[in-house]
């Protein structure tokens, strides 16, 4: 198949995947805590319920941003698997992200602008590291584009360990798993409300959900990229991965926007930054 | 310059209860905080001119559905002492009982709100878990779970036999050992001590300059407590009060938590103590009307609350008044939360363990 | 094509004089209109001329060499430095261009100034090109612009006085200046040039006299001279060990000696001008000059002239240590100006901070010397002068209507001005936005980072990776409140109406500009600035944008068809909700209930990371690690040779 | 500062993911009352002799009583479950079950606008010389809203 092929099938194998995902994930965390959970099938249940709903708006232009999220999302993933160059494709990520903020933003009510600014936190703080980690893993195997780095013999994972440390440290935050859901969260006990979604609803909040799997999917390309011997390796290690981070969601509370931004630097400077320093230093 | 207005309650879901503030922001700092009371008016003190005084004991009870045992407790304690009946000596035992299983049952609940105002929702479900077990033998010993309704003037209207009791003490002690595990949580988790860990002191010329009273008084090192001056046989109880010094947020969820320990303590002790048997006589009917005012002090798992009841002589009453602990914390409350952070308010807001319903009735 | 070059260099200063007494506005603004049309017309056909060959080189007509009018003019801009100084007390300027003007009259005395070629006096090559299309539309475009919003500052500031003739007489005067400056092959010349922009600058800052802009105005010259000192200085040098002053020869390829020790004092120059740190708070401080004075240093002139010079070095610091310094410099004062923006309220800072980053980045990558980093760094000039110049206009626009720089005031723009906030989206989607020119670059300089070897390639990456991200928070702040909407009222509906035309016109042209040049940069990658890459270079072949420019325009079609669904979508009827304010009344003016009883506005404030940044202690750090880095860089130029 | 790594919620949760929920399937699977719970007031019309008194005493007024038109009415609503009503029968005509009260929707709001949960008993008038003298009850209309 050629890449073109994979990237049409991530705008409609990746809301599976991600749909699936949050609902292993809410049943997993609801065992947990002790409790039985939902069905499995609830995300897609829910996203039906939120479509059918009467779709009410403060004002005209959230609706054309989060078409905007929706879709850049999935641009990512089709840009990454169809063989676009990486680096390249950490900023169109970050513009997915941005145009979730700027849609919150624009209702200028005090709960979704604050919930905006703690996104544009934590898109800040995460946006580092992204840019360093598709760096690294073209540093490392010489290639720019997924099928190359699929290919390369070099497994990128043994080469960043910094990197893969500090991606699941990142992944927090985009997975918006406690202690990093500042910016939103799943229930709405929180000094935000829903944060940047509290004034979404129907329509608008289904696509929020959507682009979400769309990121989990991306997330879970990510992953395939640092595990990069073979694609179930890397869906491996995103198990896992995930598996860690619903335990942390459940074990820990919420952090401050402040402690958030300075561990992710910290950890994108410290773990991802001197694994890339060690990387330039060594391949001289 | 332009700052940030968050309008902060009445209906914002961290809080349990309808609170009113204006967070004045700059990035997240708090700078000012303007409260206001009122929203939640529900005229309950009023009702003593249609409601006579054999039936108010019921709608006072519903002033609070987390302290209503305290509540019709506290109203039927002072009739009682207007009335001057004698309260049966097992009545007594049995109040006592009863008041302390609320407060572990208050004190859990707290607990399980804090943890989800943090964003901890798996403690929170242990919290309320652990809850519904002590409503539940509330649910077997009063029939209701919530509100309880067994306070008469003059005593109670249901006894509780000597097996169930000992086996109410043998389930209190298990949980109690159980949610041992879970309180260690609280003391030790990094991400709960970076939430609450020096957030929101008051120290103790604080507390006691703003009339702090109850856990937040006792966070700050003020080793006050309503229940050492003895009525309602507390005076039988060895009881020392808990105190800590910090001050902080995390002092006031450690003095709840060593709470219900002392709660469940307290229990053995009653049950110890009170006389035993089938058919002790439960309730001294009052006869006529009361006539004359009385105040009457509890310590409500919130803190101290004050009764102030007047009677004409006639079924109703002339007048009635409850100043509920949260109406005495709020003071302390907006004194923390300015400076404090937006993602801290609802911690300090809820250290206070606030009760807006019971504060404007 | 020599007398197109003429023309552009000699018609502005014509104009500027004719301007200067001219103060009737009914036959002012005919004759900027007139004038700047014939400077954009005669820049776009010197570029058509050029057609597509690499550098040429030509003299005057009759082979004419300058020498002594080059004199002339270096003793006519002093006297007129010392005069201005010392009718302000200020000594400090008047010495630095003394000892300007003595060491150029010290070389013609003593016989050591070598002569010009005369056939050698200019050099065109694409570099050229591209800033005089920057110079030639953008620095026109401000000066039509300038018409309408000077009156409108006028009419919101009666207590300053109106000296608009000298005003639009200094921007001819300018342009003329940065002609002359691009095509200059003999650095004498250009040093004349150099100093006319200087000067200018200082005129333009100083506008309003007001002690505080005098202040800054004073500022920008001292810094400004300073640089100018390092350019005579590496003239003398030159001159001294006969290496010769024809510029294109000297950068033709790595330097080394005494050759690389006057590389050294002209990146000096080069860093002092482009408002590098340490020398960035004159730029910084010009924030308070009328806005096209700021939108004429930020995108087509001075700030730039810095930077193309250093592009111009760009091959004589190629792997050089001077070279890599220099670049660390440039990425350093990106790194620590970024800092300080997040935490910057004033909208016209923001984008101060925003141009020295951006020019930071450009200096980066001149520094190293390869030829995908000089790419790199003629991109950004190009896009960051379109979507920069935009910017301060459509600032400018909005300031003269909501009298206010402060950001926070800029909320619900796109109700309360919804067709200058379109502009505004496209200026600020321009600086940051994924497939907008400018990313392009930063992501084709990791890339090229990621070549260079040892440590210092990873640093630099790392610089740009936390770099990048904040711009993209102070940015997003802008955007969201510009983004923002609320019910308005008839009278701020009226509000937009009264823009004047000229802000109109030459805004939607840079907006349209803005588009249309990212839609092409797949051609302006291929046709001029790869070549000129590779030619500077003397590389061989070699492709340098690596992505489908097809997919770039696909993206800036979504990214361009979402504010244009927006702005239909807010002509339609919509199912209208209230905003949650916690169970408050709420209304869609965006009032709500007060706690103490009454309402009050939403009033919302950007986050500024207080407590996490300290803008003004990273200003501070940033001058000093910078300071400490351009101090290595002249001592170990000298030192080498 | 304690140790960030060292969670002490993490043992908890993964012991519970390998052990049996606390919570019930609720709708399925429903756990029954305990005995001696306060449920619905259930009214046995036939002892009745129209006394009132469970009317006047009852706090939140949830019980009407026409001793003319010989009907007994509770707003199961509205009645807050104390047990008044019980203790002051002298018939033994109120008790309580264990059951809760059923929810109600909008819906059943009548077309009359009659409020859900609203119960209403009559028993048909007897022969005149049935009904006992009781004497000293102020009348009906006299005994509401006491």
């Amino acid at each position: 198949m050629t890449p073109a092929v994979y990237g049409v099938l991530f705008v409609f194998l990746a809301p599976v995947f991600g749909g699936l995902l949050a609902g292993v994930d809410r049943r997993v965390s609801a065992r947990m805590q002790g409790r039985i959970g939902p069905p499995l099938l609830q995300p897609f249940y829910d996203l039906g319920k939120l479509l059918q709903k009467q779709a009410r708006q403060v004002n005209p232009v959230v609706e054309p941003l989060l078409l905007g999220h929706v879709f850049f999302m999935a641009v990512s993933g089709v840009l990454l698997l169809s063989g676009t160059d990486l680096i390249f494709i950490a900023f169109v990520f970050a513009l997915a992200a941005l145009f979730l903020v700027l849609a919150a933003g624009s209702v200028n009510s005090p709960y979704s602008f604050a919930g905006a600014e703690r996104e544009l936190v934590v898109l800040l703080a995460s946006e580092p590291f992204f840019i360093l980690m598709m760096a690294a893993i073209c540093k490392v195997t010489g290639a720019s584009t997924y099928a190359g780095v699929l290919a390369s013999p070099q497994l990128v994972a043994v080469q960043l360990p910094g990197v893969l440390l500090a991606f699941l440290l990142v992944a927090t935050i985009k997975l918006r798993k406690s202690p990093f859901d500042i910016s939103t969260s799943h229930h709405p006990h929180q000094e935000l409300v829903s944060g940047l979604t509290t004034d979404m609803s129907g329509r608008m909040l289904a696509y929020v959900e959507l682009a979400h799997w769309y990121e989990s999917a991306l997330l879970c390309a990510f992953m395939v990229l640092l595990f990069n011997w073979s694609v179930p390796l890397g869906l491996l290690a995103f198990a896992i991965a995930y598996a860690l981070e619903v335990l942390v969601d459940n074990s820990t509370s919420r952090a401050k926007w402040q402690l958030v931004l300075r561990s992710t630097w910290a950890a994108t400077l410290v773990f991802s930054g001197g694994n890339v320093l060690a990387l330039f230093l060594l391949s001289r | 310059m332009r700052r940030t207005t968050i309008p902060f309650g009445p209906q914002h879901p961290v809080l349990p209860e309808p609170l009113v503030l204006d967070l004045i922001l700059e990035d997240e700092k708090v700078i000012d905080a303007i409260p206001t009371i009122g929203y939640i008016h529900r005229g309950l003190e009023m009702m003593v001119e249609r409601v006579e005084y054999t039936e108010m004991g019921f709608v006072v009870e519903r002033i609070c559905g987390i302290c209503s045992f305290m509540h019709g407790m506290g109203y039927c304690v002072s009739l009682e002492s207007i009335m001057n009946v004698e309260v049966p000596e097992r009545a007594g035992w049995l109040r006592l009982i009863w008041a302390e299983i609320s407060r572990i049952q208050s004190h859990l609940l707290w607990l399980g709100l804090g943890a989800d105002a943090f964003g901890f929702e798996n403690l929170f479900m242990h919290c309320w878990r652990m809850r519904e077990q002590i409503l539940d033998i509330f649910e077997k010993t009063t029939g209701g779970r919530i509100i309880h309704s067994v306070n008469r003037i003059g005593g109670v209207k249901r006894d509780i036999s000597d097996s169930e009791l000992a086996a109410i003490l043998v389930q209190l002690q298990e949980l109690g050992e159980a949610f041992k595990t879970t309180a260690r949580v609280f003391g030790t988790d990094p991400s709960i001590a970076h939430r609450l860990g020096g957030v929101g002191v008051l120290s103790m010329e604080d507390a006691r300059a703003v009339d702090a009273v109850g856990p937040m008084a006792r966070a700050s090192g003020i080793a006050t407590d309503t229940r050492l001056i003895g009525a309602n046989f507390y005076d039988r109880i060895e009881l020392e009060p808990v105190t800590e010094t910090a001050g902080d947020c995390l002092a006031r969820v450690v003095v709840r938590l060593r709470e219900i320990d002392q709660s469940i303590d307290i229990v053995r002790q009653a049950i110890e103590k009170m006389p035993k048997g089938e058919g002790l006589p439960l309730e001294n009917k009052p006869r006529g009307n009361p006539n004359g005012e009385v105040f009457t002090r509890l310590e409500q798992p919130r803190g101290e609350v004050l009764y102030y009841v007047k009677a004409n002589g006639t079924k109703n009453l002339e007048r009635f008044r409850a100043r509920t602990p949260t109406f005495a914390n709020i003071p302390a409350m907006i004194k923390l939360v300015k400076g404090c952070d937006l993602a801290d308010v609802p911690n300090i807001i809820l250290t206070i363990d606030p009760c807006i319903s019971c504060t404007e009735r | 094509m020599t007398s197109l070059i003429a023309f552009l260099i000699a018609f502005p200063i014509v104009v500027g004089t004719i301007l200067l007494l001219i103060t009737r506005a009914s036959i002012r603004n005919p004759i900027v209109l007139v004038a700047s049309a014939a400077i954009a017309a005669a820049s776009v056909a010197t570029v058509v001329t050029f057609g597509n060959g690499d550098g040429v080189f030509f003299g005057l007509p009759g082979g004419i060499v300058p020498g002594q009018a080059l004199l002339a003019a270096e003793i006519a801009i002093t006297a007129l430095i010392v005069v201005i100084g010392l009718m302000n007390r200020r000594i400090l300027a008047p010495i630095m261009a003394i000892a300007q003007l003595a060491i150029a009259l010290f070389l013609e005395v003593t016989g050591r100034m070598p002569e010009a070629d005369p056939q050698r006096l200019f050099w065109f090559d694409r570099l050229s090109m591209v800033m005089i299309l920057v110079i030639g539309l953008i620095g026109t475009l401000i000066c039509v612009n300038a018409i309408g919003y000077m009156h409108d500052y006028h009419r919101s500031n009666p207590m300053i006085k109106g000296r608009r003739n000298v005003f639009f007489s200094i921007l001819f005067i300018f342009l003329a200046g940065m002609f002359g400056l691009v095509v200059s092959n003999y650095l004498p010349m250009m040093l004349v040039f150099w100093e006319i922009t200087t000067v200018c600058s200082f005129l333009l800052i100083g506008y309003t006299r007001t002690p505080e802009t005098i202040g800054y105005a004073f500022k920008a010259l001292n810094m400004n001279l300073l640089g100018g000192l390092g350019f005579g200085l590496a003239i003398a040098l030159l001159a001294d060990q006969h290496l010769g002053l024809d510029f294109a020869k000297l950068m033709a390829g790595p330097a080394s000696g005494t050759l690389l020790a006057a590389v050294a004092l002209l990146a000096f120059a080069g860093i002092t001008k482009s408002a590098q740190m340490p020398f960035s708070s004159w730029l910084i401080g010009a924030m308070y000059a009328p806005s096209p004075t700021s939108a004429l240093l930020h995108s087509s002139t001075m700030v730039k002239a810095g930077v193309f010079l250093l592009l111009r070095l760009s091959p004589a610091m190629s792997g050089s240590t001077v070279g890599y310094l220099v670049t660390f410099v440039g990425l350093g004062t990106f790194l620590f100006v970024s800092l300080v923006a997040v935490t910057e309220q004033n909208t016209k800072k923001v984008l101060a901070y925003s141009t020295i980053g951006s020019l930071g980045l450009i200096v980066g990558c001149a520094g190293i010397g390869t030829p995908e980093l000089a790419w790199v760094g003629v991109m950004i000039i190009i896009f960051h002068a379109l979507a920069k110049g935009l910017l301060f206009l459509v600032v400018g626009t909005i300031e003269n209507r909501l009298y206010t720089k402060d950001m926070e005031n800029f909320d619900t723009l796109l109700s309360r001005l919804p067709r200058v906030s379109v502009l505004a989206l496209a200026g600020i989607a321009g600086m940051f936005i994924a497939p907008f020119g400018i990313v392009v670059a930063k992501w084709a300089a990791i890339r090229a980072f990621l070549l260079v070897p040892g440590g210092q390639g990873a640093v630099m990456i790392l610089i740009m990776a936390f770099g990048s991200s904040l711009t993209l928070f102070y940015w997003g702040k802008l955007l969201i409140k510009v983004l923002s909407m609320r019910s308005i009222s008839d009278y701020e509906r009226s509000i937009e109406r009264r823009i004047s035309r000229y802000e109109w016109f030459t805004e939607g042209a840079l907006a349209v500009g803005v588009i249309a040049v990212t839609a092409s940069i797949g051609l302006i990658s291929d046709r001029v600035v790869g070549p000129y890459a590779l030619s500077a270079f003397a590389a061989g072949p070699q492709t340098f944008l690596n992505i489908e420019p097809a997919m770039l325009v696909v993206m800036l079609a979504a990214v361009l068809f979402l504010p244009l669904l927006a702005v239909w979508a807010s002509t339609r009827k919509f199912d209208a909700a209230d905003f949650y304010t916690s169970g408050r009344s709420a209304n869609a003016s965006h009032v709500m209930g007060a706690a103490l009883g009454g309402s009050k506005s939403v009033t919302l404030r950007n986050y500024y990371l207080e407590g996490v940044i300290n803008g003004a202690m990273m200003f501070r750090v940033g001058t000093l690690a910078c300071g400490a880095i351009l101090i290595a860089m002249v001592t170990v130029g000298m030192v080498v040779r | 500062m304690p140790n960030p790594l060292k969670l002490p919620m993490i043992p908890r949760a993964l012991r519970n993911l390998v052990s049996k929920p606390a919570t019930r399937r609720y709708p399925f699977e429903i756990r029954p009352r305990f005995a001696g719970a306060r449920g619905t007031i259930e009214f046995d019309v036939e002892t009745c002799n129209y006394c009132m008194l469970c009317a006047r005493r009852c706090p939140a007024a949830a019980i009407t009583v026409s001793r003319e038109e010989r009907t007994w009415a509770i707003e199961q609503l509205t009645c807050i479950a104390c047990g008044v009503c019980v203790d002051v029968c002298s018939k033994h005509s109120l008790s309580m079950s264990v059951n809760s009260r059923a929810v109600h929707l909008r819906s059943e709001v009548g077309p009359q606008g009659q409020r859900p949960g609203h119960e209403e008993w009559h028993k048909p008038a007897p022969a005149a010389t049935d009904i006992p003298a009781v004497a000293g009850v102020p009348a009906p209309a006299a005994s509401q809203g006491a």
